[in-house]
């Protein structure tokens, strides 16, 4: 399915191609917007990712905030989400420094939806999270750092 | 090995005498149905278990003493089981009982080690640690400790590093029970949990100035 | 549903700050942990199974293509609502002290006609495989939600158990000297940075026994009570018991007669 | 479609409405080693939308890093009680699953 639509993608006729699919069933309508970022998911290092996703070197800024606790009891399951004040929103991504990948998420905000959203990810250790954010065409960021802490009986 | 059993066999006969006649006796748990109890738990493991695994499960003297009495014998009772423990500790060969620090430090915090059975067994060869941090606190950067020790931050800071004091923690991580019957703490040396070396590791994390147990 | 859990949590969480040390930084630790509690509390993966629970309590299957609604877990056939917090309790038609899992695999295999191994076979999940045992005692669990605790232990082969279960809660062995009193016999105790409950207190015991079954989020999935304690035997370092062992439904059965009274509150969400 | 259906919220208050999803899936890294020692293989939602009646409201990126069974929630605004909200996903393995609820 990931090949089929990659060469629908690629076609020249690819927008009518895609509602044909879509009509038809084969492909998921909405679920063509576009193409998984492959290149920013496999990416290591924070550098390498933010390069994949096309931000260059965001500028830090007290607009963007990383949400969620500061401390998480099992690092399989932290609750983390990017919030910002900045105008015009269009993607917010969330970022972890330590991870074997960086790129956590990445999320697309049609007008109307607010920047703010929260999920879940998994840090294999202690590390700084970034919230990436694209405003008026341009990319901010936030960092705080998150504990994960080991627990129980320890086993 | 042989003076050990003897201590057992000594113990056996002491806590069968009506020795703790001081306060009013709380009744072992399970009470009239405690054997039976003892039988249903030993039956209630898989029969594919291996032997050496099932051996697991016997009780020495301190172990049961220790059930019977709900973990709170009568003083006379603890002191024998003190004395018996006493007998069990052994040191380094080289005599040397503050080891390194950082490695101290490592086994501090691990946690693994020794699982068995058949859904989430340790992989072989898996470290063994001493766990420390799950009921004592230590060093001040970490702040997921447990409460059911007392905190041992600044152990050598406020304690010294005084050759009795020194003895006193490798004794007490080799056989806790040598100083307090049917403590919470394991016994890592009695039990080969943790190698001698290893606790002079753990004892030079508790003592060395420049360990961050007393560092920060 | 959700909304209670949050209370209960952060309830939990504040009682436990103010009872621990007094330094900031441990009170910083706590408020951010009240935090990340709070927010898993709001969105617990046990809900999703709870709905498929559900599904397979009235879906028509094994051998005799019958579904689960006539299984009887001591308050009549198909009366769920209740029935989990008066578990374990003594059956008379098997002449057994059963717990919620063996009632559950009692009627899997009278009712729809599935041998024991069959029954038995996923009694817990692995990541790709799903349990449907977990899914049901998650479903047939959360119908008690709200529900006192109520084991008594009047029979005599309750009253029994609960003893049996006793004398396994302080028997100590292995290569770390465990029982479960050593870290379950205190009041305001933590291992790490999660409270322990003093498990022969009303109090204690409750706070363990009301929220589970419980979605624990570093294992990913739904831990039944049996799972629990078996994993707390493994913890201990001792061989492994059989799923539904005797001593396992012993453990229980004091643990609920410890906890009788106590609101259930499941399935709930744990590290 | 993958069997286990979506866990969806959504409720409105002043004109803005806060959507939350609950999602039954494995989220397997491709980095864990199974009891054999063998890797077992990536196994990850890819791509996620919602949409509040036909107008998309969020798209969604994940790596494997989301935890298993993802959580999502998102506010966005021109909601009304009682329409439509539609999560779709797909992993991966090309695996998808579609759920709705209607705003409350």
């Amino acid at each position: 399915m990931n090949n089929q639509r990659r060469t629908v993608l690629k076609s020249g006729s690819g927008a009518a191609l895609l509602g044909l699919l879509a009509a038809a069933g084969i492909i998921n309508p909405g679920m063509a917007l576009a193409e998984w970022n492959k290149a920013a998911f496999d990416a290591k290092s924070m550098a390498d990712t933010l390069k994949a996703l096309g931000a260059g070197t965001p500028a830090e800024s007290k607009d963007v905030q990383v949400t969620g606790p500061d401390i998480a009891e099992n690092g399989a399951v932290v609750p983390v989400g990017v919030s910002s004040t900045l105008p015009n929103v269009t993607m917010v991504a969330i970022l972890i420094e330590k991870n074997p990948n960086a790129l956590a998420a990445s999320f697309t905000l049609p007008e109307g939806t607010e920047a703010n959203v929260q999920t879940r990810v998994k840090m294999g250790q202690t590390s700084n999270v970034y919230a990436l954010v694209k405003s008026d065409g341009k990319f901010f960021m936030a960092t705080k750092e998150i504990k994960v802490t080991l627990g129980g009986c320890g086993g | 090995m042989k003076m050990k059993l003897a201590l057992f066999c000594m113990l056996t006969a002491t806590v069968a005498m009506p020795a703790f006649a001081q306060s009013k006796p709380v009744e072992p748990p399970g009470g009239k149905y405690a054997k039976d109890a003892e039988q249903m738990f030993l039956s209630s493991f898989r029969a594919d278990n291996p032997k050496y695994w099932m051996a697991r499960l016997e009780q020495d003297e301190t172990m049961k003493t220790c059930g019977l009495y709900r973990d709170n014998p009568p003083r006379k009772v603890a002191e024998q089981l003190e004395k018996l423990n006493r007998a069990t500790i052994r040191y380094p060969v080289d005599g040397k009982l503050i080891g390194d620090w950082k490695e101290g430090q490592k086994l501090a915090a691990v946690g693994t080690g020794g699982h068995i059975g058949f859904i989430q067994p340790d992989p072989p060869g898996r470290l063994r640690g001493g766990n420390c941090y799950a009921c004592h606190q230590l060093a001040k950067a970490e702040v997921a400790y447990g409460t059911i020790g007392p905190s041992l931050q600044h152990f050598g800071k406020l304690r010294g590093n005084s050759e009795e004091i020194v003895k006193y923690a490798y004794d007490k991580i080799y056989n806790s029970n040598a100083f307090t019957a049917c403590t919470n703490m394991p016994r890592f040396g009695l039990h080969s949990w943790l190698t001698p070396e290893q606790i002079t590791h753990i004892v030079a994390f508790l003592i060395d100035p420049e360990s961050p147990v007393n560092k920060d | 549903m959700i909304q209670r859990f949050i209370r209960t949590l952060v309830g939990a969480v504040v009682v436990a700050a103010f009872a621990g040390s007094a330094a900031a930084q441990d009170s910083k630790v706590a408020d951010e942990l009240a935090k990340y509690r709070e927010a898993l509390a709001d969105g617990n993966p046990a809900d999703l199974l709870e709905v498929k629970g559900e599904g397979l309590w009235m879906e028509k299957r094994g051998p005799k293509n019958a579904s689960l609604e006539q299984c009887d877990f001591g308050l009549g056939p198909g009366k769920l609502e209740g029935a989990y917090a008066q578990l374990p309790r003594y059956f008379k038609d098997t002449g057994r002290v059963m717990d919620v899992e063996s009632r559950l695999v009692h009627c899997m295999m009278t009712l729809q006609g599935f041998t024991k191994e069959q029954a038995t076979k996923n009694w817990f999940s692995k990541p790709g495989t799903e349990s449907d045992i977990e899914a049901l005692v998650t479903f047939i669990g959360a119908k008690s939600n709200g529900v006192k605790i109520n084991v008594p232990a009047t029979h005599p082969e309750e009253a029994k158990m609960a003893k049996m279960g006793e004398y396994i809660f302080y028997r100590r062995s292995g290569p770390q000297d465990f029982s479960c009193a050593i870290c379950h016999g205190q009041d305001g105790k933590r291992i790490r940075l999660q409270e322990l409950g003093n498990l022969t207190t009303k109090e204690g015991a409750g706070m363990a026994m009301k929220t589970w079954p419980s979605y624990r989020v570093s294992q990913g999935a739904v831990w039944t009570m049996q799972r629990r304690l078996i994993d707390c035997m493994r913890q201990a370092r001792w061989p492994e018991p059989n799923y539904l062992a005797d001593s396992i439904i012993a453990l229980q059965t004091y643990l609920q007669k410890n906890a009788t009274g106590t609101v259930m509150e499941t399935p709930g969400i744990k590290r | 479609m993958a069997a286990n259906p979506m866990k969806i919220r959504a409720s409105n208050k002043d004109g803005v409405t806060e959507v939350k999803v609950l999602i039954s899936h494995e989220m397997e890294t491709g980095q864990r080693k199974d009891a054999s020692g063998a890797i077992v293989p990536a196994w990850f939602i890819t791509d996620l939308t919602a949409k509040h009646n036909d107008r998309l409201v969020l798209g969604a990126e994940f790596g494997t890093a989301v935890s298993k069974n993802p959580y999502l929630a998102f506010r966005f605004k021109g909601g009304a009680k009682g329409d439509k909200i539609v999560v779709s996903w797909k992993d991966n393995k090309g695996d998808t699953r579609t759920d709705e609820a209607a705003i409350g």
